[in-house]
């Protein structure tokens, strides 16, 4: 199924009815969590530009050397670079691209998009924001108020203008996004799935509901016990939850709100190196940061102790007073 | 001026931050807006509430600790709620937003900006990031932007309309669905910039400190259009430029 | 039986409660429906998930502390989440449930429930409180209800269809836009009911222990279709109905 | 304008961009805060049921003697009872409306909607949340795909079936509710009436923002450096609030999350006497109870501190383990 094309009802009910929801443990490790997500899927990802990224499950789905993912994200960062110059991904859906306004534009992405034949369909924030509500509310659409007039919606027929049938106004109805499988990282949740979410939240709790599955990355893993103590700090319900995945620092070198920040001294030197060429550079990045660590922790040990500690130490400064 | 006492962006930041006051609402992108925001909020309107795309209302961001995107928590560090990136934006189609503050890398003469390609969308010479928030928060609030001015920036005709201005000028923008908000100010290290009541054309409401109008004119790809008498701006004060380097010290964004 | 072991409302609880499953997700009503899942939960199906309207998901109603409504915070002790009241309905819509689980006022032989007048809706004899989820859950998941039977509850057409059954039999339900769900099960204390596949009208799966055909007609509004063999169920074990009257040891709901 | 009757969307921003949205203190008393609410307004209630009513602020409504108040609210119950009971409200919108199950029904709600020329109209529990939702996001309607082939679509002509322009699938499309007025009662918030609510939230966050004012009363008002020490928990942000109110035990004798418990020994006497004679016996309950007291607290006492306490104590047991 193509990204905007819309599945209909019965089909989205029905890998829903055939989900196993019950209330089980489902932890494994990354390696057979990311065996989970299939050639071709379409791929929700959480988390915004460099914030709650989950970069673990990225990088292990780089080393399972997947292909053809369809990528949609609010705001889309270093992941993007990493998925499409890769190769594991040849589509990103979001509002935005690049690696952040520090750096300017992405080469790693031009090179891609304007020369490489990959596609970067370009939807306003809100409107993929609402693609996804629309997605987690079961309906075929959601209406907004944005996007109309502009070139944005000229190259979008996947959206549709009409005249609302109560005032006669215009409205935009944007597809709704169900993404064959959502990665989202968060700071804590059970064995289960139940997951609690610090700070920004961006738009992973719809992303969660609307995808037909979900992989968890997590800092912690907790008890059930302390998840019930506390019903209404959930955010995301276990039933649509299908793999748990214990990564400490699963977010670096992006940042995991209250317990690090981005870890710029990395983010800085890879920039300059990808950004010099985007097709080597990136190759040798892949091969020095994904392609050769044992296992993340290698990986992090390459990103340095000190800079894994001092990101650590700003991030929880969050809370320090 | 014999010496520069600042920055163009410097300037930028601190004549934008005059155009907001305090009680209002307004919805900042990164970089200049933010720090802009963030000024004012520190030189008296303190009751000035800053939103954030990333989900953030009411922010207090720190001096030093500027955020390399609207994304990151240190927006929200003292900051009044924490909501999701989808209902923050919402905030602005409801109505709670009296401006909307961003950056532009393209701008034409009715204030349509473009942030997504450079030449033809089909086979782009530049594939620019895209609109992020700036095409909903353009098409349901009153626009500020802060921008360099470029004669490549100020064009006729923006390659790609990625945020609505004006579109064509007249009463194009409500025709287009997009009856609210609309582009309220444009402002560069040379001029401030309105748009006429009737046509939406650009036009210069007033030259900052020592820029000629020939000047303006000579870095903008269309014709401006001026006032008789096109006020001239007050330069930054110390306690503004003093403030502004506080905030950012590192000059991420100062330049 | 030469004496009664249990009450109408109890055997009703404890069939009800033999239709859930260990893994299912089941939106649970107020009163024999919270206390029929919560039964099932206890013996045996611990990794049932029951869902109420109030906004809980994932509940284990504590023995002894039934709330009074599904909006009390009594349902939300030990959950694994609690939500928008909203949210938990959009749950439905979305597909996480697996069954819809409420009593009835009034039913008929399509399974459609009455929940809001008796007599003409523009000058009722009664007005009834309404729906409240009701229409919702039943419009979008299989439905199991438990109810007394009473010749007035059970008639050949509700004066009102405020949830659906299967509307007017047939493929009905889905031409008016409902393609998901449907009645599934009726638990009475006389019987246990289902619906024919093709005309969707009310059968008789099993008789309640001591219930004869005659009785179950009887009290009925209209004729009832019974299988050539009509089973007849296993009375109330002494383990379900001690487990019972501990969870409801002031029989707020099971009389 | 009559509820189910659209606002167009310039008058709904012209009444937003009026309101003065700036950080500022409005802390006010009961009776203050009650003259805000004018005859024939559209009033939203916060809370379900019996759970985080506003009840001291209907208590108050009563006492200025309000009229032809239009009141929505997810579920009703006792409040709906002396809103209409009383002559201030002649008209409740919501999808249940009785005194709780315990009490069969509301002879009160049956004397007044059966003969008493007042109107209930209904709508499935989920539609009154999309109609707050739709207000809350600045849209004239949102799809629901309830309601459908049931009578109480019937008698809503103030909704619209649809076709999908996208699937074809049938949906139906609820108009948003914005009311004048929303009243909602939660466990804290600061003098700017930034809210933090605990438990079940209802449907309070979509309706405070859709109304066009929201009064909030609250068990106790902190400090805004506390609210600034985790936004995360900020339900509903200051600038949709009008007026904030502190009144402990402001929803007795209903129940507030965490606090207390209903008071079910008064409830149940109030039951008796209303639906002995909802005329007489509701004039007799509103006479003792809402007229004669002198304040809330006096209120209060007439429903008697060893209640009150033990509310107090099965309340906050949800946080003994």
């Amino acid at each position: 199924m193509l990204e905007g094309q819309l599945e209909p009802y019965g089909r989205l009910r029905d890998n829903l009815a055939n989900r196993d929801r019950s209330l089980r443990e489902k932890v494994m490790s990354l390696e057979e969590a990311a065996s989970l997500v299939q050639d071709g899927m379409k791929v929700g990802i959480g988390g915004s530009t460099m914030s709650r990224t989950p970069m673990a499950m990225i990088w292990e789905l780089i080393r399972q050397r997947k292909q053809r993912l369809s990528c949609s994200r609010c705001i889309v960062s270093t992941d993007g670079d990493l998925l499409i110059g890769s190769g594991v991904s040849d589509h990103i859906v979001t509002s935005w691209f690049a690696q952040g306004i520090l750096w300017g534009l992405s080469k790693v992405m031009r090179h891609h998009i304007e020369k490489g034949g990959k596609r970067y369909d370009e939807w306003s924030h809100m409107a993929i924001g609402m693609r996804f509500r629309a997605g987690a509310m079961g309906l075929p659409f959601l209406p907004i108020r944005s996007m109309l007039g502009s070139d944005v919606l000229r190259l979008r027929p996947e959206a549709k203008a009409i005249d609302c049938p109560f005032t006669g106004e215009k409205l935009l109805l944007v597809p709704a996004l169900n993404p064959d499988v959502a990665l989202i990282h968060v700071q804590r949740c059970d064995a289960y799935g139940n997951a609690q979410i610090d700070g920004l939240q961006f738009m992973d709790i719809d992303l969660a509901m609307a995808a037909n599955s979900v992989i968890l990355t997590t800092e912690r893993i907790v008890s059930n016990d302390q998840i019930r103590r506390a019903p209404d700090q959930t955010k995301i319900p276990f039933f649509c939850v299908d793999a748990v995945v214990e990564v400490p620092y699963g977010s670096a070198p992006h940042e995991c709100y209250g317990l690090y920040e981005p870890m710029m001294k990395h983010m800085n030197a890879y920039v300059a190196q990808v950004n010099g060429d985007p097709v080597e550079g990136m190759q040798a990045y892949l091969e020095k940061y994904v392609y050769e660590p044992k296992s993340w922790n290698d990986y992090l040990a390459l990103i340095g102790l000190e800079e894994v500690l001092e990101a650590a130490r700003s991030g929880r400064s969050i809370y320090n007073d | 001026m014999t010496e520069a006492r600042y920055t163009a962006a410097e300037i930028l930041t601190v004549l934008a931050a005059r155009h907001l006051s305090d009680g209002q609402v307004v919805f900042a992108g990164i970089g200049i807006p933010l720090l802009a925001a963030t000024l004012a909020q520190r030189l008296g309107a303190s009751g000035l509430t800053i939103l954030f795309e990333g989900g953030v209302v009411g922010a207090f961001v720190e001096p030093g600790k500027l955020p390399p995107s609207t994304n990151d928590q240190r927006c929200t560090k003292r900051a009044n709620m924490v909501l999701g990136s989808a209902d923050v934006l919402l905030l602005l189609q409801r109505g709670y937003v009296d401006i909307g503050f961003m950056g532009g890398a393209q701008i034409d003469q009715y204030g349509n900006l473009n942030s997504s390609f450079i030449g033809d969308p089909g086979d782009p010479r530049t594939r620019l990031p895209g609109t992020g928030g700036g095409n909903d928060i353009s098409s349901l609030t009153n626009m500020i932007v802060a921008m360099k001015h470029e004669k490549r920036r100020f064009v006729e005709q923006v390659d790609f309309i990625t945020s609505p201005g004006f579109i064509r000028g007249g009463r194009t923008r409500a025709e287009s669905g997009l009856p609210m908000g609309g582009m309220f100010r444009v402002v560069t290290e040379l001029a401030v910039f309105g748009f006429d009541e009737a046509s939406r054309r650009m036009k210069v409401l007033a030259l900052n400190p020592g820029v000629t109008r020939e000047q303006v004119q000579d870095n903008t790809g269309f014709t401006l259009v001026f006032d008789e008498k096109t006020a001239i701006t007050k330069p930054p004060t110390e306690q503004e430029l003093s403030m502004l380097r506080m905030l950012d010290p590192e000059r991420l964004f100062i330049g």
